[in-house]
């Protein structure tokens, strides 16, 4: 059954103020509402300016920062990185500054843009979690929560709470709790059953799904015989990463009614579409902003030319549109 | 402020064995290049190699648009690079990072001390040094005489120029370091910048710790998005921060960097 | 902790007959005595005739024929495969003419080389398994079975098999019942836990481990708006999968003391070597036979190449030595 | 026997819009191919693209061990196969597969029907009914005049060569199964041979059904291994079980393919 008008489309979407010819863009990711289906994936995008040189952050659908944690947080033991066939390993441990220095210092730097800033969440605990959403819930600026119980990348917490729909859903709880703030939660590919902590997480309050986070690896260095990372092993993304994505999108497009946001090795707007019709509502470009800083303006452009030149008037048509 | 472009290679030629110099035509990063900022360039247009590539702006002409690369093939990325001929174009981002910061005073008595490639962001800096007046003493250092980077060009811009190779086919036999240290003992320096593989740089460190002298160096970094995006090329600094190579880098003043 | 003397030098390790100087190659997989530790993938070399033009068989430490099956099978619905960055997507459904065809016209082949040959398994339910292993159980010229508890492109058993860890390790204690040849069970990769798989068939009497399997995928063809593959999803492999190999085998080295068979996106000796350091005791080239039919020789030279420059004089010290 | 070996371009040109000809040294495989075999080619040496492509032999020269390779840029691989100039190398396995069967009889009427890049592989079963004394009609299918591949080619081996374009700009208007039926109709033609798009032949097995013309079409697939190990080319037979496109075909009499 296609689910094609699961995402109605939004009350903004006439804003764009085009005519007729133009199809509509603008989707809601639960709450958030977005002139466009293009955003980042957080991590890939720095917390705004570092790609202000090459695009024009009006044209993004919405900015979703650096993951934030209550505290600033040193980040990991470089090496930090690897390159791998079509993809990168990356180990950054959550480096940030701390929710406290994200309110005063680095949310006010969006008031001078039309964008939906998607803040994204990490914490050793749930209840760090919760203060977080708590800290967040009445911040000027905030369109909506990413609540990453899917980092790979740090001891504590992370990837434990993706990997089982229990404890998924018990951080879910406790941030929708605490906060009136749309919440998408973003979903660790390392699981057996992907759809089993999709529902956990929706049946616990979530408002949209992101996915995937980064799939668990690593590299050795065979002339020093370690592994090349500090850590160990890291998250792997970039294309190499994009059928399991679409493949989980797919899943989870199919078992729980909520809107997704698409990612995992998206460099051209037919990688984009890919995700689309499995059933994202949206897409983040994440590892391609590194390859080619314009990539977010190149899939946005060519989404909307394939909608053109296909006839599809509305994006909303075009989600989940695959599953027949 | 960076910019990406598509750049046409003009003119691509191996200077040393492994070492290429390539000039490109990219009027907007070399109207906006200061030395030792660095250019992130994307070798071919596959996923694999999927990342760019960092590289220092070894030099630029104004007048003419052109913007020169020297680097040496050390992998897969850097030997796509080496098998492009002129009329290809290559995808460049930059100029990115925060270069050299050039001396106020007048009348400074500088050392550049070169290890390999390090070769590569200095003579832009020359250049620069020498149109302020600076008095400049260059220090390089190879493996052997035949891999010397650049010699002839630094004598030309006039700059007193010594070589160190390991092997002593050139000058002093040993570390460039070694030069550097006898400039310092005969007291004659009031600044460094340093450009090399790590060993040497640990060791320019060393060399100006307690001296007064200031230094700066210029790291390398793996890095994914060269921009401060990522978090990925980040080194140590003195107060036990991390620090991103690319963006508050990759030159650092000596004494910030904790060598681990 | 190091485990390097895990696998104590084989006894048949001083048959080839070298002098000092070569380094010893041979390594012993569970009862199964390799003369050196390159494999093929079952499915990516056929039942062995297919690369006898490229390859002289009597090289490899082993080979492991196709997934072969109770009754014949037909395989899915084209197309079975699409090219996807630095990988590949099959799903080739386990065509194979059946058990009975595999004994009687394809392994008297191997009588005129002097390699083991490996037999691989799969079954829809445990009894198939039991049975299969059952009728190779004392058959000439089988070294041993590798138990495919983890193949994602048939509908019934197979990879539901290897994603749970008690399931699994009923489906090789069956096996093990059935048959006294060395058993090699061979692990899915699409698992929260790929290490309580591995302990559970452990436990169940595995003589050693093989991993990766496929890793779930699926590419979706934006023109006709439909999934690429006949069955929708297929198995991602090669090179784009090997930082997600490298991490399980790490991993399961760790925690399970039986030799491994490490894979999945093995193109050169230096990505073997990786596998090596991580805790394979042998590897197994796959897809890259496809891209390389002399990949098995590359990576063989490769090694020995690798062993004498660094003084190493026998494999078995490798192995692992990347946990330091 | 197949071989693989890295064989070196001597020419490439396009002979026709996105259509290119490459001439290569390969003289095990020239020896040994035979109308209708393939060869599985790499494109590149990065791991994305991955795969080796399929390319039919088009034509060999046995004394001059060259082979030549007429494709048709269609993606990825193909585009960098094309950005090849002379001198390079590429990596080479084949010939593949099972090939035309060719007619034991004497002065036998054959048709071989071409659509497109399809051309490819009849080019050289031509020259070999040809020196053997067939009677051979060509006929050559294409979008327009200027897609027209190899026309020449044909004439110059003294066959009847007919043409047929979608839009008339050269010979029949509509597709080259017309001068096939009417070919047919006329009662001169003992055998069949076709290659083309999948519509185009599987128009020809439905002109054929029932004439009792024997006929025999090569079919493509995406491959991975191209040596029959790993199934992923198979089309379905007439028997149900699914045959491998790489090593029972890819050519197969017209009646046994199922058209799904
Ligand atoms: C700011 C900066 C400026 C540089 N300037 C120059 C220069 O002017 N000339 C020059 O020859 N080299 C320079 N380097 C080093 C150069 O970036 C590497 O040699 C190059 O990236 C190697 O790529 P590869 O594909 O050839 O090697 P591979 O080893 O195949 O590369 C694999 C990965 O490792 C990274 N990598 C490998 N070595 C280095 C390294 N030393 N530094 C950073 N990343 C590395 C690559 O970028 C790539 O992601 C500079 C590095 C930095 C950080
Ligand atoms: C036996 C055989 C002989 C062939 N002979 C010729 C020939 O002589 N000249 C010619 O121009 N073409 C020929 N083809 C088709 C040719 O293989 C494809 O056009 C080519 O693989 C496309 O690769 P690409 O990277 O350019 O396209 P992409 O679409 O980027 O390729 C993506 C993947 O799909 C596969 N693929 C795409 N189209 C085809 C296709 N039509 N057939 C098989 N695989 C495909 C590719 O091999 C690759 O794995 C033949 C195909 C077969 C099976
Ligand atoms: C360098 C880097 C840093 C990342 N940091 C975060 C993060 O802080 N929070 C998070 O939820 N995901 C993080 N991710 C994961 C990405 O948001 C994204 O889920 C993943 O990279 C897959 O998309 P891609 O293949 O397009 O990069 C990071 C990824 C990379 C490469
Ligand atoms: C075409 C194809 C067919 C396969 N068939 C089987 C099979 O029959 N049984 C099995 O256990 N694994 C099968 N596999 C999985 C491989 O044996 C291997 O585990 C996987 O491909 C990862 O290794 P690679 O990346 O080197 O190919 C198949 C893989 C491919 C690509
Ligand atoms: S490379 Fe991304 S922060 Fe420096
Ligand atoms: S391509 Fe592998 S069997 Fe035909």
């Amino acid at each position: 059954m296609s689910k094609e008008s699961k995402n109605g489309t939004p009350a903004g979407s006439g804003k764009n103020g085009r005519g007729d010819k133009n199809p509509v863009l603008a989707v809601d990711i639960g709450g958030i509402f977005m002139k466009n289906p293009v955003t980042v994936a957080s991590g890939t995008f720095g917390f705004g300016p570092e790609y202000a040189p090459y695009v024009d952050l009006n044209r993004l659908g919405a900015v979703v920062v650096k993951g934030i944690t209550l505290r600033p947080r040193p980040g990991n033991l470089p090496p930090r990185i690897v390159e791998t066939p079509a993809g990168m390993l990356n180990a950054i441990g959550l480096q940030n500054p701390g929710v406290d220095h994200l309110v005063t210092e680095i949310l006010p730097y969006f008031k001078q843009f039309d964008v939906p800033v998607i803040v994204n969440i990490a914490g050793e605990t749930v209840e760090e979690y919760a203060s977080l959403a708590g800290k967040l819930d009445r911040v000027a600026g905030i369109a909506g929560l990413e609540v990453n119980i899917s980092c790979p990348n740090v001891k504590k917490g992370g990837m434990q709470f993706g990997s089982d729909p229990l404890t998924a859903a018990e951080v879910v709880r406790a941030v929708r709790a605490a906060t009136g703030l749309p919440l998408v939660v973003k979903l660790s590919p390392n699981v057996t059953s992907i759809t089993a902590v999709a529902a956990g997480v929706a049946e616990a309050g979530a408002d949209a799904l992101s996915l995937i986070n980064t799939i668990l690896g690593m590299a050795i260095d065979v002339k020093r015989r370690r592994p090349v990372l500090g850590t160990v092993t890291g998250g792997l993304s970039g294309p190499a990463v994009r059928p399991v994505a679409v493949r989980m999108v797919w899943q989870v497009y199919k078992e729980v009614k909520l809107p997704i946001v698409g990612m995992g090795g998206i460099m051209s707007a037919a990688d984009a579409l890919e995700f689309i019709l499995a059933g994202a509502a949206a897409v983040a470009v994440g590892t391609a902003n590194f390859v080619n800083p314009r990539a977010t303006m190149d899939v946005l452009e060519g989404i909307e030319a394939y909608l053109v030149e296909n006839g599809v008037r509305d994006i909303n048509k075009l989600v989940g549109a695959a599953h027949g | 402020m960076s910019v990406l472009a598509e750049a046409r290679i003009l003119k691509q030629e191996e200077v040393a064995p492994g070492c290429h110099r390539m000039l490109l035509q990219a009027p907007e990063a070399a109207g906006r290049a200061a030395p030792g900022q660095f250019m992130h360039v994307r070798c071919g247009s596959s996923a694999d190699p999927l990342l760019r590539r960092p590289l220092s702006v070894h030099d630029v002409d104004r007048g003419k648009g052109t913007l020169t690369l020297l680097y040496r093939a050390a992998g897969r990325g850097t030997a796509l690079l080496a098998g492009l001929g002129p009329g290809a174009g290559i995808s460049l981002m930059g100029p990115l990072g925060r270069g050299f910061s050039l001396p106020a005073g007048a009348g400074l008595r500088v050392a550049l001390a070169a290890g390999g490639i390090g070769v590569a962001p200095l003579y832009f800096l020359l250049k620069e040094l020498v149109s302020r007046d600076f008095f400049v003493y260059v220090l390089v250092g190879a493996q052997t005489a035949e891999d010397l980077l650049c010699g002839d060009d630094f004598k030309l811009l006039g700059s007193r120029t010594s070589f160190a190779t390991d092997d002593g086919s050139c000058g002093h036999k040993g570390p460039v370091t070694d030069l550097l240290e006898s400039l310092l003992a005969s007291g004659g320096v009031d600044l460094v910048y340093a450009c090399g593989p790590p060993p040497m740089l640990k060791r320019v460190a060393g060399l100006l710790t307690g001296t007064g002298v200031p230094g700066e160096i210029s790291l390398e970094r793996h890095m994914g998005c060269g921009v401060g995006a990522c978090l990925s090329c980040v080194c140590k600094v003195r107060s036990g921060a991390y620090r991103r190579v690319c963006a508050d880098g990759p030159v650092f003043p000596v004494e910030e960097v904790v060598w681990e």
